[in-house]
């Protein structure tokens, strides 16, 4: 009784060897039934977070947001879709036909790829495979492929200049997820998503890695293209970025790709660090892991919308400036001190979780000390820079 | 199950259409793509012997893996040569950079 | 004929004809596409030939990385060879002879391995935990792992060295 | 077996949306003429310190699952292997490659 899940899928292959099919093939029907049923559970949701992030962010900026289709404007994105479906779907003279085609399809298998091996609760997973974390980010960066092809076959200067750019930017921010990754995978002992939200069952990786946890939020905030990384589509720079020459379905499978993006990042930051489906009850009703999981994803969605109506764009400079020479040798810092002190505080048997915070408050202080020393520097050199010019203005000054 | 043979002669395919394209191909960025299938068949050959006949030990797989990182600094230093060639001489036809034959 | 062996022939068919386009199609962004399908019909047969880890490995580095690498490459340097150029050299017929003799050499040689050894399988999935070990065991591969990082500097060094060089000297 | 489902799913994710959209097409209105700009080379380190750092997953990930049973040294070779990427990082950086310009 206890899990639901497996009734069912026990329930539909006792029915599928019923009709006289061999059980070899019926387990493959039954993926195959599985993945068409997540990846449309993983569409649905990214409709509905549309209409969530319009209103939220309505809210924040003190609108009231859709508001006429359905009750609280819920049907807005299923209105739209329709809209984009009855769109045409142009593709544009000299463009790269084959390519510009299935630019948009390889963006959304890459996302939705990401979701075969997400655990939502107990059990419910769509394949537990060994290399779970590698998994993700290998299909996650196929996405980086499809913009590529976008922006390649459009035959467009600013789709290319958008498309480029993403991928600078996508790539540059793959680092240091990559190197912050490593931490919880070192900490559970495994790369398979459902291990590492089982070894999370005492403490969160949040506590143990907080600052892991905070670098891999930005990076794939950035990796997202979400505010203040949303430099690929600056529309006073490059119009629109990459997907400038699509419409219809075409355009609407980016923007479905982006969201599901969004969603399935929020997902995995609450698998890897605020574990998953864990929390009090679980083991009784494996149900109840699948709403902290929700719940989890929820809040960590909020959160970037929350960045996206708060904060102002970067710049491409400030950007790479920030990922190759803060964010990445302060991930490659957090890694070494966390590899080390690990093993020795396992070895002289003192408390992990106040080691590890011990050591990411000393790291944190570390950065402010260098930044303040830096920002000192900087703000000397500017003044002797500036001092010919303005000579009164000492009132005016920072 | 399928049998060795097949990933061998898939590999030797793969091989013998890589050497092809180094040999044949004007631009050397294309040369370099043959090098990667050559690459790849040696690989697809490495990694079907390790399953059918040495699964129990973890060589096969390191040896892919090494030739895996040298593929990709031999990727990093050949493009970046042929960007520099581009850059100086205006050209990524293999055959006009002769510089060294004299 | 078992499923195993339906998703190897699709496979195998996607890589080479994929492989065969990537030298022979006349725009060399198209190759550099066509090269990414032949590396993922390979990925498919690291499956087929139980390595999970070695297939996600083949995407993150080949289609990730080293392709996104090749395809910016030829996109810097696409102001000199328009696509309409000869692609092939005068001896494309001489290496088309060529690689045809070295086929048939080597299917000759493949063609005597002793036919389909079975396979006995010591676990499911490649264990990631032996090769972590193994990868810094004094009596592992500890040389070729440390070698490796070394390797993957200098060729970072070397590469921004040649490519930068340019812009600084002229 | 187990891989199975994902290349599956990676085929059948797209699909679907591609039979909403089976409409006819026709050639643009409007288009940019030449639209082969430069890049810069900047893309082109970028991608190679990705490329170098992607590798560097790929020996780092297993190390890191094993981690609970290695001995110390296994763990400081580890971070040796990081740290000699990190001196790469640090030549980019001080050879002005890390600079947009």
């Amino acid at each position: 009784m206890s899990d639901p899940f497996v009734i069912v899928g026990q329930f539909i292959k006792e029915l599928l060897i019923g009709l006289g099919l061999e059980a070899a093939l019926t387990a493959v029907l039954l993926r195959i039934v599985g993945a068409a049923v997540l990846g449309g559970l993983v569409g649905a949701a990214a409709i509905l977070t549309i209409w969530a992030e319009r209103k939220l962010l309505a809210r924040i900026q003190d609108r009231i947001g859709p508001n006429r289709v359905g009750p609280y404007g819920l049907l807005q994105s299923f209105a739209d879709v329709l809209k984009l479906i009855t769109k045409e779907f142009l593709i544009p003279r000299g463009a790269d036909r084959y390519v510009f085609i299935m630019a948009p399809l390889v963006v959304v298998a890459g996302v939705i790829g990401m979701w075969a091996v997400m655990p939502l609760a107990p059990g419910l997973v769509g394949t537990e495979i060994n290399v779970g974390v590698l998994y993700v980010i290998a299909i996650g960066a196929i996405g980086t492929l499809g913009i590529m092809m976008a922006g390649l076959s459009s035959n467009n200067k600013y789709a290319l200049l958008g498309a480029f750019r993403t991928v600078a930017q996508m790539l540059s921010y793959t680092v240091p997820m990559l190197l912050t990754l490593l931490i919880p995978v070192m900490l559970a002992g495994s790369m398979g998503m459902l291990t590492i939200v089982e070894a999370q069952s005492s403490a969160w990786f949040i506590l143990l890695a907080p600052l892991a946890a905070i670098i891999f939020f930005i990076s794939s905030l950035a990796e997202l293209g979400r505010t203040p990384f949303d430099l690929q589509e600056a529309e006073s720079e490059i119009v629109a970025g990459f997907h400038i020459e699509y419409s219809g379905m075409g355009f609407g499978m980016f923007m479905m790709a982006e969201f599901v993006h969004a969603f399935t990042i929020s997902a995995l930051f609450s698998v890897i660090f605020l574990g998953g489906w864990q929390g009090p009850g679980v083991e009784a009703f494996p149900l109840l892991g699948l709403f902290y999981f929700i719940l989890k994803t929820a809040l960590i969605y909020f959160v970037v919308i929350w960045l996206r109506g708060t904060f102002p764009r970067l710049r491409i400079d400030q950007m790479n400036a920030f990922n190759w020479k803060f964010i990445t040798p302060l991930a490659l810092v957090v890694f070494m001190v966390t590899a080390i002190l690990d093993k020795l505080a396992v070895q002289a048997d003192f408390n992990r979780t106040a080691v590890h915070l011990g050591s990411n408050a000393i790291i944190v202080l570390g950065t402010l000390f260098i930044l303040r020393a830096h920002a000192a520097s900087q703000r000397r050199r500017k003044e002797v820079a500036d001092r010919p010019q303005i000579q009164h203005s000492e009132a005016a000054g920072d | 199950m399928v049998p060795l043979s097949w990933y061998l002669i898939l590999a030797a395919a793969l091989f013998a259409v890589g050497i092809f394209g180094v040999l044949a191909r004007r631009n050397a960025i294309a040369i370099l793509m043959g090098i990667e299938l050559m690459l790849n068949a040696v690989n697809l050959n490495l990694l079907a012997f390790w399953r059918y006949l040495w699964s129990d030990n973890l060589t096969g797989v390191v040896f892919v893996i090494m030739v895996l990182a040298v593929a990709a600094a031999e990727v990093a230093v050949g493009l970046a040569l042929i960007i520099s060639i581009y850059r100086r001489r205006s050209t990524v036809v293999a055959e006009e950079i002769d510089l060294l034959k004299w | 004929m078992t499923l195993a062996q339906l998703i190897f022939l699709a496979a195998a068919a996607v890589t080479l004809v994929a492989a065969i386009m990537v030298v022979t199609a006349p725009r060399l962004i198209h190759a550099g596409l066509w090269l990414i399908l032949s590396l993922a019909g390979i990925a498919v047969l690291f499956i087929l030939l139980d390595n999970g880890f070695l297939a996600v490995v083949q995407v993150a580095i080949y289609i990730d990385a080293i392709a996104i690498l090749i395809i910016i490459a030829v996109m810097l340097t696409r102001a000199v060879m328009s696509d309409a150029d000869r692609q092939i050299n005068r001896m494309g017929l001489a290496a088309a002879f060529a690689s045809l003799i070295l086929l048939a050499g080597l299917l000759a040689m493949v063609l005597q391995v002793p036919a389909a050894s079975p396979a006995p399988l010591v676990e499911a999935e490649v264990n990631l935990d032996a090769l972590g070990r193994a990868l810094v065991d004094v009596d592992g591969f500890i040389l070729p792992f440390e070698v490796a990082s070394v390797l993957l500097v200098a060729a970072l060094v070397g590469a921004i060295l040649v490519a930068m060089a340019p812009a600084r000297g002229d | 077996m187990a891989a199975l489902p994902i290349a599956l799913n990676v085929i059948i994710g797209p699909r679907k949306p591609n039979k909403t959209k089976s409409e006819t097409y026709e050639c643009g209105i409007e288009t940019v003429g030449e639209a082969w700009v430069q890049l810069k080379g900047q893309y082109y380190i970028f991608a190679l310190i990705f490329l170098i750092f992607d590798i560097e997953a790929v020996f780092m990930f297993p190390w890191a699952v094993a981690y609970d049973r290695l001995q110390f040294y296994m763990v400081l070779e580890g971070v040796l292997f990081i740290l000699i990427l990190a001196g790469g990082l640090v030549y980019a950086w001080r050879k002005g490659a890390l600079e947009w310009v």
